[in-house]
């Protein structure tokens, strides 16, 4: 069995705070990535993660986009799953009892067509247990009403979040998207209208052209772009929003490694997720909480806060 | 029946036919016992390019007291399996597995039927073994329909043949066995079999297990169809691999191949 | 030697028309990447090119930004130069009398941080024999001020465009820049102002940091993000655009192989243009113009025209 | 001087010292004689990941009739050197080249003096090799100062030795030959040498070259430096390795190290 390093003995703090949400360690698994968690307890002790961010339930259950869904790309793969899943309901019967026996923070990630669906789906959650924040997709690309216009819209994105923030007392996470001129101002607006903290990147909108058919690879012509080949993206909006806004801003977008992932956390993210890498090796979250404990200890460096926000530009 | 990650080391990966290989794998004895139909994501260790593992079926596995070994049959039909093509004596591989659903062994029908289309025959091979190791079934009961474009694209004969008694091979061109569709030749036989006491497996292309569709519809034959679609997490996490059914309710759904699959009931199966 | 490949007998028709500009193929070099052509005379018969889009061209001499310019990504690499270029002056009077030499349309790409350095250029550039085009780059990422501010403002990009208009005969094509919410909405922009064909897309803004030193790879910070990473954003884009517009569209973003330069045409371009694979493999650029070539042999198209815009979406 | 892509067979490939790596390559014949200081481009034939080629400096080259063999001294430093690293006898590299421009020899120098820290000594190694056969110099007239971090990193000194008589070695740790710095060592023997009958000739990581130009600021001594940038293309088009240079009218310019370069008059470099 690989990557199944001897763990070290470590008392280097690895916890962070996002608002009032405290994580064990800034490592979380990025939505509609990891399943409900279970999809993933074969190769990780989800009681090792800072936080489980499932797919983004929606208030009725969604057929999603018709096959095929996926496609490979240079460092990375285009999707349009539209966002298919079980409904907030059956989520709560059905997935939550099973992530309760893990003592992991459960973020769900919400997604509506109207604000009306967003506060409902809010409402829902915010009313049962074992839930411990809520991650607002105002940026999923692939479907056509909804997500994409709230997203690259400041105003939209804002009234999305003061009607969440309205339904709930649990910390709020807006989730942005990469395609807009300016995703500081989108940030900026979203901490204006009361959320706890954004995360960013969603997927970059591409698509991909099958020659011998001549038709696009994915059913729905266009799908979203993740992977390696989307970071240097998503770490420049990163640090653009981590400039603008004073509330917490999440990392995501092509982390493999530790590596990567203390490049989100230098230029100021306090936290990130993993999300494609956890297909290429399922215990990817894992190795970037092993090799993040490493490169403190031998950086002789105790807390990993304290290499938050350290970039030099 | 836990799934884990695995480093593989190549015993061997040969061409035993133009575009098809035969790799084994030996792996570490973790490993679980996979059942016919389960498949493995395979990618080479620390190679980004290409970037997804590529899901191939469980063609034959052995355990011995240190390890195991697999062996994956497959044809080259683009990057992934070209680069793997490439691989020598003692690379490594990353080894996902197994993964997946299986063939349900129905004990009490009589008659097995197979059939395959082209590199098809890769889980169903695994099937045949066990329907035989088991010996639930004697040689006499299992029927294999083989088919491909050409007497090339034929694969993973002498292996059967060893566990089945009627082999029916069926040739687009004609240049081995009988000329024409594989189900075109399973319909022909079709009234030799009765509904009740047969269980039928498939797995190929999709224009073949499509068209099986059509002349079991209605019937009262039971099927059971291997689908193939792509595949990113290969768990179940990431809905890539959706495929439509309509369930039992009749309403219609999409379904993962990797986790609700890849066996499936041909009935089940909504064609566009 | 290699990739040199048997030339094989074509009577295949790879001619295609932009506005009033004729190429023998549809396969240019993207500025910047290709430095003012001598640079590849050695690896490439320059008459076999569709065209040659030379280095971004200002009014004076730029010495561009301090090292380090560049950094590998996945997929692809960053870069800052920031518009180093010898000025137009001395192009017209270094690099274009040798460029004279060769049976090949040259397109110069111009820039300018205010609209009259955008008129000048263009009013120089038209006033000498051997430019068949002009290139506008209203998108280079790395120049804080001009460039990005120009690209991602529909009017400013329309101004550029009529200024440009009003000083050369040459036909233009607007070189869009892909860090925008709605591209297609810029190349409209650019159509009404009468531009002659659109270009897309520039790098996206990206960026990356060192782990050791905690500083970006790049002195400038960010750099334009280029390669087959963004393949898939590119091909979208041209697909929103070629919908949107009329005028011809030049596909640009990650081409590394005939494959890849035959799906921006399938969605419509009518011509691509190599950047960065030129760095890959010097000869890509005959490589994929060869690669055509047998794709239509083999498909048995006799005219690269009968493919574009084919797309079965 | 035409440079072009091969295809180059690798010949052999080995650690002559913990992370320090020999590697021969088999080219076509139409490869050029390359100059002292002169580079190639080099990548895994067919991989994208890493992206961008490689620069390394020709360590030595041959000739015969059917095909001509460079070395490459190289140290593992990241991915690209590590996967290069891991290559096996017969693997296949592209190689562009040979690119850049070389050190100027000047006959009128009877004293050369090199001064190369760790991995700097390649392509002053194949200056050194030419000016011995040219013989304009003999053996006495060449003092090679080779430094480095400790004794483990400090390579290619059998080639050398074969060639200068004055060979002084020098690590930070004092682990082999003198403790300190290179650049130190040179200082202290400086005023043996005449300005007006001197060449240096130095390669090295970018603080010792650093050092030596402050070492000679304001002295007539006539000092080439081989400079490292990072490179995409390799051969003067992307502008992307640029080194800040002041021209002889005072101008501040950016240089290409690929085209302009990589060697440069040390008087000219100037240092953030
Ligand atoms: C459950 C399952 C079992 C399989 N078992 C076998 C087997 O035993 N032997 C065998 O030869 N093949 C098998 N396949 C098909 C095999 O996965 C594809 O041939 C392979 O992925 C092609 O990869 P490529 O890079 O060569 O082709 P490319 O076309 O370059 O691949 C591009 C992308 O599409 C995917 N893809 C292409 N064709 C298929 C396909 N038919 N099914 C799923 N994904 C595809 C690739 O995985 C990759 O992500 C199986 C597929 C599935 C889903
Ligand atoms: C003209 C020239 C000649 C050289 N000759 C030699 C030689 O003979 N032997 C040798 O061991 N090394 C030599 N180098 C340095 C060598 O190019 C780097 O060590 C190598 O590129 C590191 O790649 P990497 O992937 O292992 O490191 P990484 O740090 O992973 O590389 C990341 C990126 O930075 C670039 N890079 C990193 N370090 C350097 C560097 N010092 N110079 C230029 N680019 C760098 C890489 O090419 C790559 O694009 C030379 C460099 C130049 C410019
Ligand atoms: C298959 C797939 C499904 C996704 N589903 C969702 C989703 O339901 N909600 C959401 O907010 N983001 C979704 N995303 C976006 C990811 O959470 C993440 O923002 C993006 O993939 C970039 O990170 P990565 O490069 O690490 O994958 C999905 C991504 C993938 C690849
Ligand atoms: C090193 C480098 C320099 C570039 N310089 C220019 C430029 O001067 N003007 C311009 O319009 N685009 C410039 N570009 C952008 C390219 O022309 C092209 O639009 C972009 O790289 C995407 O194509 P590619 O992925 O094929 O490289 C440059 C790109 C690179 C990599
Ligand atoms: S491949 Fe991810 S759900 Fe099937
Ligand atoms: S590496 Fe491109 S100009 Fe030097």
């Amino acid at each position: 069995m690989i990557m199944n390093k001897q763990k070290l003995k470590v008392d280097v703090n690895l916890a962070v705070q996002i608002g009032s949400l405290k994580l064990k360690n800034p490592v979380m698994t990025a939505s509609g990535t990891f399943g409900y968690g279970e999809e993933y307890a074969d190769y990780v002790d989800l009681n090792k993660l800072g936080a489980i961010v499932v797919k983004g339930l929606s208030l009725k259950p969604r057929l999603g986009n018709p096959p095929p869904r996926i496609m490979e790309t240079a460092g990375g793969m285009l999707n349009a799953v539209g966002l298919q899943n079980i409904g907030v309901e059956e989520f709560i019967n059905e997935k939550l009892p099973y992530l309760k026996n893990f003592d992991v923070a459960v973020i769900a990630n919400i997604y509506g067509e109207t604000y009306t669906e967003y506060s409902k789906v809010a409402k829902k959650l915010s009313s049962v247990k074992g839930i411990h924040a809520l991650e607002v997709n105002v940026s999923c690309p692939n479907v056509k009403k909804g997500g994409l216009s709230f997203g690259s819209d400041p105003k939209a994105t804002a009234e999305v979040t003061r009607r969440v923030k309205a339904e709930t007392n649990l910390p709020v996470i807006v989730k942005l998207t990469p395609n807009v001129t300016d995703i500081a101002a989108i940030a900026a607006a979203v901490e204006k209208a009361g959320a706890d903290a954004v995360s960013l990147i969603n997927t970059l909108t591409g698509m991909s052209v099958d020659l011998k058919t001549r038709t696009p690879h994915l059913k729905n012509i266009t799908g979203g772009l993740s992977g390696p080949a989307i970071k240097p993206v998503a770490l420049r909006m990163v640090w653009q929003v981590v400039q603008r806004v004073s509330i917490p801003v999440i990392g995501i977008g092509g982390i493999m490694t530790a590596e990567d992932a203390l490049e989100f956390l230098i230029v100021g993210a306090k936290a990130v997720q993993i999300g494609t890498a956890n297909f290429i090796n399922p215990r990817a979250t894992l190795d970037v909480i092993e090799g993040m404990q490493n490169y403190l200890i031998e950086n002789k460096i105790n807390d990993i806060n304290e290499i938050i926000g350290t970039f030099q530009s | 029946m836990a799934k884990d990650i695995y480093i593989g080391e190549i015993v061997s990966n040969e061409e035993i036919q133009k575009e098809f290989f035969l790799m084994k794998v030996k792996l570490g004895n973790a490993f679980d016992d996979p059942l016919p139909g389960q498949f493995v994501m395979i990618r080479i260790a620390g190679l980004t390019d290409p970037f997804l593992s590529r899901p191939i079926s469980i063609y034959s596995f052995s355990r011995s007291k240190k390890f195991c070994t697999i062996e994956l049959l497959y044809r080259v039909v683009g990057k992934g399996t070209r680069i793997l093509a490439g691989l020598i004596k003692s690379s490594q591989v990353e080894i996902n597995g197994p993964l997946g659903g299986s063939f349900e062994i129905d004990e009490s029908k009589k008659q097995i039927i197979f059939i395959a289309g082209g590199i098809g025959i890769a889980p169903l091979s695994l099937l045949a073994e066990q329907l035989y190791r088991n010996d639930c079934l004697s040689k006499q009961e299992i029927s294999f329909y083989l088919g491909a474009q050409t007497a090339d694209a034929i694969v993973g004969l002498d292996k059967i043949q060893k566990l089945c008694y009627n082999i029916q091979i069926c040739t687009d061109d004609g240049t081995l066995g009988r000329k024409g569709f594989v189900t075109d030749a399973f319909q022909k036989d079709i009234k030799k079999y009765s509904a009740a006491d047969t269980m039928i497996y498939t797995c190929g292309p999709k224009p073949m297990v499509r068209k099986l569709g059509k002349i079991l519809h209605g019937s009262k034959f039971h099927c059971q169809a291997s689908l193939e679609e792509r595949m990113a997490c290969g768990t179940g996490a990431c809905m890539g691999c959706a495929v439509t059914i309509k369930d039992n309710k009749g309403n219609l759904t999409h379904k993962r191949v990797c986790a609700d699959g890849p066996v499936f009931d041909i009935r089940q199966i909504v064609w566009e």
